[in-house]
């Protein structure tokens, strides 16, 4: 039943969750600031751009100016201070909740008595989540290692030379977008959906609902291709005897491609519409090698993947979207 | 795939050298057993070793066997006292009781076991005859002609041991016993002084000497035998003989010490 | 003995020569000791403090940039940097912040290694006795904790900085492939770090997250074509993430070892690489000055 | 270059104060964290200084309090009078003293002065002797020996001038040589220790009067003496503070449950009460001795129970491995008391306090200062668990009649191999080609047949073995094989859905059954029972009597009567204040005749009834009791009698008519049974059967086809240790976690709320109400629902079953400390589960201070007390073994004349006979040698014949009328014995111990307070019993010990001899006036 805040409460209070809550403020706010900045920028640039007269004076920050101000200034006392003052405080944040909250300490490990729910660290809790719409292979090793090396490959794909530097909204629309989406709206989503919403049984239970060990929750997930009723009947003609047990396998697993390929083709279009939607863009996009082009279309296009296989599941219940003998997605 | 193909031409190639040396061995095989097959006895060629069995020196003299144990027993030999028969002499210092038989030079044959079985008699609570022969396998029946309960109790050494009780007018207690062993002592566990000997033989040359401590071991096939003479107080004493076809030795005498 | 008298008249016997001597020495003495205190009010000076900081702490410029570029510790800064870069508003301190977390983790880390035995018997115990006879135990260990929690938010929050700042950009590219490396290493520092007080939390978060390991195609005995591959449960990578086919004794020496010695090592290597590409790719990146469209080149 | 830009924001910015702020916020964590560290973390530090101050406060009132005592008895007479005598004596060792003061000063002084010279001396001549001895004894080397020797020899007579000191003060200087000096010295230290032996004399009689004033005063005023108390109260005042640990750390065992980490249990740092060196052992001190309100934060109590800690001393048991909690945490409360979530060894509440007896006395049925456990144990059978639920130790009777089973069949096919090899191995023997083998063959099959007939000897054994245990198999609940024959068909649907109703101390739970499984299961029941011989028609008896006989015979140790507040008697067998309306008048009859018999005897083999057929087809009359106990078709044991604990009274059969026909007039006028004609209805029979299977009636009851069905609940022996997510809470599940009870009111326990998610938690509603974590559950299927029954238990046995399910786990403290002693106190361990199982504690006392259920009855109140039976708390030191074994077994002592107590005819109640094993005698025999720590095997003392002279004073003092023994004791004439309140004397030759017959006669109340045997019989002169009455004159001038005399003429009393003097002594008259006829 919903309204159980005490439930919620304990969620959030949980030592281990700490982290995880804080993030859920200290995001919000640096994207905040993030944008702040960059809008500031924004500002500047289309006023330079406006008047190409002062762009040529301008120092072409939105920080205070002043010719006759040093334009370096010693480390020693400038930087050193701050640093001193950050370490400080960070220290005194430590030593308060050290001192308040209490490290966990459950009772000795034991094989033999499974916790419920059993639940990987904060920070792998999107991994965990991603295990309930993919095959652990996909959700445990190829989306992680995806993720590694596509954050390593976006310095080599980003062929957008500005922005280099500074904060800018109006100038790298794209590839700011594509972080946002990638790292908040989709890691740290999964990683709070794993930590508020999983309860026993890694259910889901609406924020303020009672967890509650021994709810019972009926939900069958169908293929596509149960869903759209492949049996194979028609192939079991077309195939040599040998194979002909195996007709809905095979059926299946052909069928499997068909929407595997459209959503292939649906998702480079959306890509290829996005990357010529402004002038500007247009340049960057004709600038970019085969390479470089080839490799972020194949990392956008399993990174939108994965939001449209959660939507499928969560909405329409489908479980797998091609099935084949030896893996399945 | 090549693995398998490689232990199977090694597997044939054995199996061909096994078969073709077997073959020869089994050849020269046959031959062997022909000759261990048993030798017959023609009854034309045998022959026959006789003898007596003489004591050197006096006989020990025995004091009457003391049977209060037993009233029964008084009461039979009331009378006449019992000596124990454990030396007993005829005129001319002949030795009874003295086993006979030929102990070696007789294996090759097999000797089909007597059918007739030898019976041990307690009477008056003694056993008769005191010192007795029979052949491997034979029947032995033992009888209780007294009107005491007696135990006979066989104590050999190679054959296996029993000891059965026979209450008075029991049925006779008949066993048998595999092995040759000369001179199996029984006793009886309900009177001490009852003793006796049996003599399991292995071929048939056998004769308990009596009184007149004669002997003659008759069918006797030509070759060379040890004859051996066994008494139960002075031990054993053996001769070697050899005779030819139908021929009957005489004069194979014993002489044993009197200590 | 008659008093001899010296060239100007003093006596010259023994014992004038002996009172001579001593007050001489006296004198000496005085003015050493006067000299000394001297010395000692402008500590700068003294021959100790010289050997020690090799250069004085004016407040002149040439010395304050021989503060940092002389200083084993502050030479990872330039002599000057850039006036905005000072600001918190553009780098947020993050990878300061992360670094300085690190140094706390591994101090207390090191503390901590002196109490813990990672066998499972005296594993659970030693955490116990940390929690309780320790002085200062429990603290260190909370400590220890949510230092790695902090060091792991600031690690993404300062991923975010850099990206939205966009100085992964030419010449920095390298540097922000080494700094993705130094988080999946940090995200393997916490999750080693988590199986180590062989408590029920710790190891079932291990065993969900080594079970995913099961999986990896080609190499798990659960992956696809793992099997085809021969992997079975004993020799699978999982296997050798543990050190056997459950989170058991071996594992809990794997983590500790990996947890203790050799991520620390490698995450310092790269470290110092990262810190030492900062530098040579120009320093703090920004914030640098806007470039327009039409600046761009073709 | 300088400073140009003074207006540069960010040159100008000073951060100095930011940053002070920033290091002074640290400094305040830091400071924080040491005070968390020092002062947070520490809360006992303030305990023990609130401790401090109460206690010192206690101590100073009771050292104000015994100082005024000692005081008032120091001014009462006789310690006046001792003080004088002190003084006294005082006054006659002064002087001496002060003389011998003075030699032994003079000897010392004597001794100091030639100590020196002596002691040069003696190291300068032990050397050359050592330069002498060196030299070899050769002739090269005899002139050098030589001089040697006249060197130690010079050395000796050196003379050494000593200034020796004389008795006045006066010194004289003496010359001494070696030998004199050795001399002189040790004739000094003989004096010496003369002199202290002297002083010591001369003391004595002061220091036996200081020591009889101070006895006088421990006399007066036990307890700890005035300076005692202010050692006490100094040390309480200036306690240090510091955290007090028992640290524990037995080589190579792990104490703790904690990883193998040895014991470390601070409690004692809170609670400072239980510490012995602030509060002694003698001092015990509760909250409201420190004058604390009960309900505060004050751990201040001392151990309450001192003696339980002389056997499990601090320092090897701590606390947390009874009590639970962790010991090594001290930060809070909650945290030393482990209740919280991840803990897996709460701290028990006091009402479960015992169950950290149980995971080591788990082996015993009686612990001693465990009462609750005890009781738990008891209700653990008698309310039926042991039915359902298995538990290592009870009953295990079954378990060992299949292992015996089990053996016997093996032991028989290895029998069957080894004849079978026997004859192979003849043969072989017969056919070896050596002699050498075929003895050897020979005498391997003569071994085989010995080995065979040892294993003959083995299944012999084990036979007797099972045919015990057989005998031993007890069941909770009664036969209902017998249905048919005791019970009224309609009363079994009502009995079965309102159990409680008809008696509402039944032992049989309370089903939750739907009105058509009443139906199928009374079919059921009805229909397996035996039709069986019919019962005999019995004349109806006379209820009156019948009524006398129930109150009188000891039925009420066992059943109870009457109803409400009315009810009187035992709760092991049921009420039977309604048993009209139930059972047939002939069946109980019988039963009350002999419970013991059964309609028909049970083969376990072929699992079935034997009738008589089985019987005649072999030929053999239908008999089967204990003694014909075999079974006809297939020679094993057969299950001969009644499976109860009811014993038989060994009472004639109209007796059993007049108590069966009182028991039928026990009706309820209102009660109404309406017919019940399913219970013949073929249909139901199977539905009823699978029901009964269901519920697992067949592990209280034997029920024909389900004789040996397996208990239908979960093994209890390790209940404690399963961890809490194994219990399902159902529904309860949050309400638990957030501490509602079931029935909606909050948990609270002292003033907090607590939680009831943990093992006692779910324990005690369990056995409240099983069905109570059913509520709100979708199950229309009755056979879904939870089927365990509510037990009849109140709130004090659910506390102490829960205290016996806490306590069963798996113990996590080293094997050594489990409690399996293998000396006389494992007998006593056996004889106790004996003894719990057959209620023996119902009439007789066994453990002192144990009370019996007819103690409590208003028939044996006041003085008709001396109609119990007998107390058995020193039964093993005063019977003979051997009697006592016949007596066991058949307790009328006679074949014959058997409805009477063998030893004492005169009590109206009855000791029954309990058809026990033989296995169960020898271990009740052996419980009550041990329980009197007796020597076993009993060899019987060789008492000296009398001679005449001394039968002639023992006959004396036997008849005076000082001591009138044969007017209490049975002499055998049935008009004395009427109203004779002792046992025949005749009986002592083997029945009584010498030794203690002799301290029976001399102090009777110390062995058996209460007891009607006069005390004061003899006085004790110098080192002998002597009567304390006149004797006549020939007898007087006897010297030997009177009552062991008395003791040798009782053990060789003769029949004669008391028919004789029974005819002198004054016979018991009626009006108690004693004529005494010479």
């Amino acid at each position: 039943m919903f309204g159980d805040w005490h439930q919620l409460w304990v969620i959030i209070s949980t030592p281990d969750n700490i982290p995880i809550v804080a993030m859920l403020g200290l995001v919000p706010f640096f994207t905040w600031y993030a944008f702040h900045n960059m809008l500031a920028n924004d500002r500047l640039i289309a006023q330079l751009e406006a008047d190409p007269q002062l762009a040529r004076t301008h120092h072409r920050t939105t920080y205070p100016y002043n010719s006759r101000w040093e334009r370096e200034l010693h480390t020693n006392p400038f930087l050193m201070r701050k640093e001193l003052l950050a370490a400080i405080i960070i220290t005194i944040i430590l030593m308060v909740w050290a001192l308040t909250l209490n490290a966990p300490l459950e009772e000795p490990a034991n094989a033999s008595v499974t916790m419920n729910p059993a639940k990987a660290p904060w920070y792998f809790l999107g991994l965990q989540e991603m295990l309930e719409y993919f095959d652990p292979w996909i959700a445990g090793v190829i989306v992680p290692t995806l993720i590694i090396v596509g954050l390593m490959a976006i310095p080599f794909i980003d062929a957008n030379p500005l922005g280099n530097g500074y904060y800018t909204y109006h100038q790298r629309r794209h590839a700011v977008w594509t972080f946002l989406i990638g790292f908040e709206g989709l890691w740290l989503v999964l990683v709070c959906i794993g930590t508020f919403i999983r309860g026993p049984g890694f259910m889901w239970y609406w924020p303020t609902q009672t967890w509650d060990p021994d709810r019972v929750e009926f939900n069958v997930n169908r293929n596509l291709d149960q869903i759209f009723g492949i049996n194979g009947n028609w192939l079991v003609h077309i195939l040599p005897a040998s194979l002909r047990p195996e007709a809905v396998i095979i059926a299946r697993a052909l069928f499997g491609i068909i929407p595997m390929v459209v959503y292939g083709i649906a998702a480079a279009l959306f890509i290829h519409w996005i990357c010529m939607r402004t002038e500007y863009s247009r340049t960057v996009y004709r600038k970019m090698s085969i390479l470089q082009t080839v490799t972020m279309y194949i990392f956008l296009i399993t990174m939108l993947f994965v939001p449209v296989t959660i939507f499928l599941r969560l909405v329409f219940r489908i479980k797998y979207i091609w099935e084949t003998p030896w893996f399945s997605i | 795939m090549n693995r398998k193909v490689v232990c199977c031409t090694v597997a044939i190639a054995f199996a061909a050298l096994v078969g073709g040396c077997s073959k020869s061995q089994n050849g020269t095989e046959q031959q062997q057993p022909a000759a261990a097959a048993t030798k017959t006895i023609d009854p034309a060629t045998v022959g026959s070793v006789s003898g007596t069995i003489k004591l050197d020196g006096a006989a020990p003299a025995y004091k009457a066997i003391n049977m209060s144990a037993d009233p029964y027993c008084v009461k039979a030999n009331a009378g006449h006292p019992v000596m124990p028969q454990e030396v007993v002499t005829g005129d001319g210092n002949t030795l009874g009781n003295v086993v006979v038989y030929v102990k070696s030079g007789a294996e090759g044959y097999s000797f089909p076991t007597p059918t007739d079985t030898v019976t041990l008699d307690q009477k008056n609570c003694t056993y008769t005859p005191h010192v007795l022969a029979l052949m491997v396998g034979q029947q032995l029946s033992v009888i209780n002609s007294d009107d005491t309960t007696h135990n006979i109790h066989p104590t050999p050494t190679d054959n296996r041991e029993w000891n059965k009780s026979q209450p008075p007018k029991a049925p006779a207690i008949t066993d048998s016993f595999a092995r040759p062993e000369i001179a199996i002592p029984v006793k009886c566990n309900v009177h001490p002084w009852m003793k006796g000997y049996i003599a399991v033989m292995a071929n048939p040359f056998y004769a308990v000497t009596d009184k007149d401590g004669k002997f003659d071991l008759k069918g006797l096939p030509p070759g060379t035998y040890t004859i051996e003479a066994w008494q139960e107080k002075y031990g054993t004493q053996d001769q070697t003989v050899t005779i030819g076809a139908k021929e009957d030795k005489a004069g194979v005498d014993f002489t044993f010490k009197a200590q | 003995m008659a008093d001899q008298k010296d060239a100007n008249g003093r006596k010259t016997g023994v014992l004038e020569d002996l009172k001579e001597k001593s007050r001489e020495f006296g004198e000496i003495v005085k003015t050493k000791t006067q000299e000394q205190l001297e010395e000692l009010k402008k500590p700068q000076e003294t021959q100790l403090y010289r050997s020690i900081f090799r250069i004085k702490h004016d407040e002149d410029p040439r010395n304050r940039a021989l503060s940092t570029l002389n200083n084993l510790f502050f030479h990872i800064h330039p002599a000057k940097v850039n006036r905005d870069a000072t600001r918190y508003g553009y780098t947020w301190g993050l990878g300061g912040i992360t670094f300085y977390l690190f140094i706390v983790l591994v101090f207390t880390g090191v503390m901590l290694m002196f109490y813990y035995h990672p066998t499972k018997v005296q594993a659970f115990r030693d955490i116990l006795y940390l929690e309780n006879d320790v002085p200062f135990g429990r603290l260190l260990r909370n400590m220890h904790r949510w230092a790695a929690h902090l060091m792991v938010m600031a690690v993404w929050l300062h991923m975010f900085r850099v990206f939205m700042s966009g100085s992964y950009k030419r010449p920095r590219e390298f540097n922000w492939c080494v700094g993705v490396l130094l988080m999946v290493l940090t995200l393997l520092l916490s999750f080693t770090g988590y199986l180590l007080p062989d408590d029920q939390l710790g190891f079932w978060a291990v065993t969900v997250g080594t079970n995913m390991a099961r999986a990896t195609p080609l190499l798990g005995h659960q992956g696809p074509f793992g099997p085809q591959l021969g992997m079975t449960p004993y020799n699978d990578v999982r296997f050798a993430l543990l050190g056997g086919s459950i989170v058991d004794a071996n594992a809990l020496l794997r983590a500790y070892i990996w947890h203790c010695i050799a991520i620390p090592l490698i995450a310092s290597v790269f470290m110092g690489v990262h810190f030492w590409r900062v530098r040579k790719d120009g320093g703090i990146s920004g914030p640098s000055p806007v470039m327009l469209e039409a600046e761009t080149k073709a | 270059m300088p400073e140009l830009q003074p207006d540069d924001p960010i040159k100008t910015r000073s951060y100095a104060n930011v940053i002070l702020i920033a290091i002074f916020v640290l400094l305040l964590c830091v400071s924080w964290s040491f005070y968390q560290e020092f002062i947070g973390l520490r809360p006992w530090r303030s305990y023990q200084t609130r401790f401090a101050e109460s206690y010192s406060a206690y101590l100073q009132k009771q050292v104000r309090d015994r100082e005024a005592a000692e005081k008032a008895v120091e001014s009462s007479a006789d310690y006046q009078k001792l003080q004088a005598a002190l003084q006294q004596a005082e006054a006659v060792a002064d002087p001496q003293d002060k003389a011998i003061k003075q030699q032994s000063d003079l000897v010392d002084l004597q001794r100091a002065a030639i100590l020196s010279a002596f002691q040069t001396d003696r190291s300068l001549v032990g050397s050359l002797i050592y330069d002498y001895e060196v030299v070899p004894n050769t002739a090269a080397y005899r002139s050098e020996k030589q001089s040697h020797l006249q060197a130690v020899l010079d050395a000796e007579a050196k003379e050494y001038s000593v200034d020796w000191p004389e008795g006045d003060g006066k010194t004289v200087t003496r010359t001494f040589n070696y030998n004199q000096l050795n001399d002189t010295f040790n004739q000094l230290l003989d004096q010496k220790a003369q002199l202290t032996a002297k002083q010591g004399d001369i003391d004595q009689p002061v220091k036996d009067a200081q020591a009889a004033m101070a006895k006088l005063i421990s006399d007066k005023l036990p307890g700890l003496t005035a300076d005692q108390l202010d050692g006490l109260l100094k040390s309480a005042r200036d306690m240090d503070v510091t955290l007090v640990q028992i640290n524990v750390n037995p080589p190579g065992t792990q104490i703790n449950d904690i990883g193998g980490v040895g014991l470390t249990d601070r409690c004692q740092s809170c609670h400072v009460g239980m510490n012995p060196k602030f509060v002694p052992a003698a001092l015990t001190i509760t909250k409201a001795d420190l004058g604390l309100p009960r309900s505060n934060d004050a751990p201040f109590t001392s151990h309450p129970d001192q003696d339980l800690l002389t056997w499990h001393p601090l320092d090897t048991f701590g606390c947390s491995p009874c009590h639970g909690g962790n010991g090594r945490a001290l930060d809070t409360v909650e945290l030393a008391h482990g209740r919280y979530e991840h803990w897996l060894w709460p701290l028990n509440y006091p009402e479960n306090y015992q169950a950290g007896c149980q995971q080591c006395h788990s082996a015993d049925a009686w612990t001693e200062h465990a009462p609750v456990l005890n009781e738990a144990k008891i209700l653990f059978r008698d309310r039926g668990c042991i039915g359902c639920h298995n538990y290592a130790g009870f009953d295990s009777q079954g378990q060992q009649l299949q292992d015996t089973d089990r053996e016997i069949a093996s032991l028989e096919k290895e029998k069957v191999d080894d004849n079978q090899k026997i004859p192979i191995l003849n043969k072989q023997g017969d056919q070896a080609p050596d002699n050498a083998t075929a003895q050897r063959l020979y005498a391997e099959a003569t071994n085989l047949t010995v080995t065979v007939s040892k294993l003959d000897a083995r299944v012999e054994q084990l036979d007797q073995l099972s045919h015990s245990l057989q005998q031993e198999v007890k069941r909770v609940g009664p036969d209902l094989k017998e249905v048919r024959l005791k019970l009224h068909p309609e009363w079994i649907p009502y009995w079965l859905g309102h159990t409680w109703n008809f008696d509402p101390t039944a032992q049989m739970p309370q089903f939750r059954l739907e009105p058509d499984e009443v139906q199928a299961i009374s079919a059921f029941i009805w229909q397996q029972g035996l039709k069986g011989p019919a019962l005999d028609k019995q004349a109806p008896g006379d209820p009156a009597r019948g009524k006398d006989l129930f109150n009188s015979l000891g039925c009420l140790a066992c059943h109870s009567i009457g109803e409400g507040s009315q009810k009187i008697g035992g709760d092991i067998a049921d009420n039977l204040s309604r048993e009209g309306e139930k059972a047939n008048y002939d069946y109980i009859v019988r039963w009350i005749h002999n419970p013991r018999v059964r309609s028909a005897p049970y083969d376990p083999y072929l699992h079935r009834d034997l009738t008589s057929e089985d019987y005649t087809k072999h030929g053999l009359p239908f008999v089967f009791d204990v003694d014909h106990s075999r079974s006809p078709v297939d020679g094993h044991e057969l299950v001969v009698q009644q499976q109860t604990i009811m014993p038989d009274f060994r009472l004639s059969w109209q007796e059993a008519r007049d108590i069966a026909s009182f028991l039928m007039t026990q009706k309820d006028a209102s009660s109404h049974y309406d017919p019940a004609p399913f219970v013949n209805d073929a249909s139901l029979y199977e539905k009823g059967r699978t029901l009964v299977v269901h519920y697992g009636c067949a592990g209280c009851h034997e029920i024909s086809g389900l004789e040996d069905a397996s208990r239908v609940g979960t093994d209890l022996t390790q209940e404690g240790s399963k961890p809490i997510g194994r219990f399902d809470f159902a529904l309860l599940y949050t309400k638990a976690q957030d501490g509602i009870l079931p029935d909606g009111q909050p948990l609270k326990r002292g003033n907090e709320y607590s939680s009831w998610y943990d093992l006692k938690g779910f324990f005690d509603q369990k056995l409240a109400d099983p069905a109570v974590f059913d509520e709100g559950q979708y199950k229309p299927d009755p056979m879904d629902r939870l089927k365990m029954p509510k037990p009849n238990v109140t709130q004090d046995q659910i506390n102490a079953l829960t205290s016996f399910l806490l306590g069963s786990t798996q113990s996590t403290l080293p094997p050594s400390y489990q409690y399996l002693p293998t000396d006389q106190r494992q007998a006593i361990q056996d004889g106790w589960w004996i003894v719990t199982k057959y209620n023996c504690i119902g009439c007789h006392q066994i453990d002192i201070g144990q009370r019996t259920i007819l103690m409590d009855l208003p028939a044996y109140k006041g003085d008709n007390a001396i109609n119990l039976p007998p107390v058995l708390t020193s039964e093993g030191a005063r019977v003979n073994p051997e009697w006592l074994k016949s007596f066991l077994a058949n307790p009328s002592l006679s074949a014959t004349d058997t409805d009477r107590d063998g030893v004492r005819q005169y009590l109206k109640v009855r000791m029954p006979t309990f058809f026990l094993s033989d296995d169960e005698v020898r271990k009740l025999v052996l419980f009550f040698g041990a329980l009197s720590s007796q020597q076993q095997p009993f060899i019987p003392e060789k008492l000296a014949p009398l001679s005449d002279q001394e039968r002639s004073v023992a006959r004396a003092i036997f008849t005076s009328p000082a001591a009138p023994c044969l007017k209490c004791h049975m002499t055998g004439n049935p008009a004395h014995d009427a109203n004779a309140t002792a046992p025949n004397f005749l009986l002592a030759g083997q029945r009584l111990r010498s030794a203690w017959t002799e301290r029976w006669i001399t102090e009777p109340a110390t062995i058996i307070p209460g007891t009607a045997m006069p005390s004061g019989l003899f006085v004790r002169q110098g080192n002998r019993w002597v009567f304390n009455a006149p004797l006549p004159p020939e007898a007087k001038n006897y010297t030997g010990d009177e009552a062991d005399l008395l003791v040798r003429y009782l053990m060789e009393l003769t029949p004669q001899e008391q028919a004789m003097l029974s005819g002198r002594t004054p016979v018991a008259a009626k009006s108690g006036s004693s004529s005494v006829k010479k």
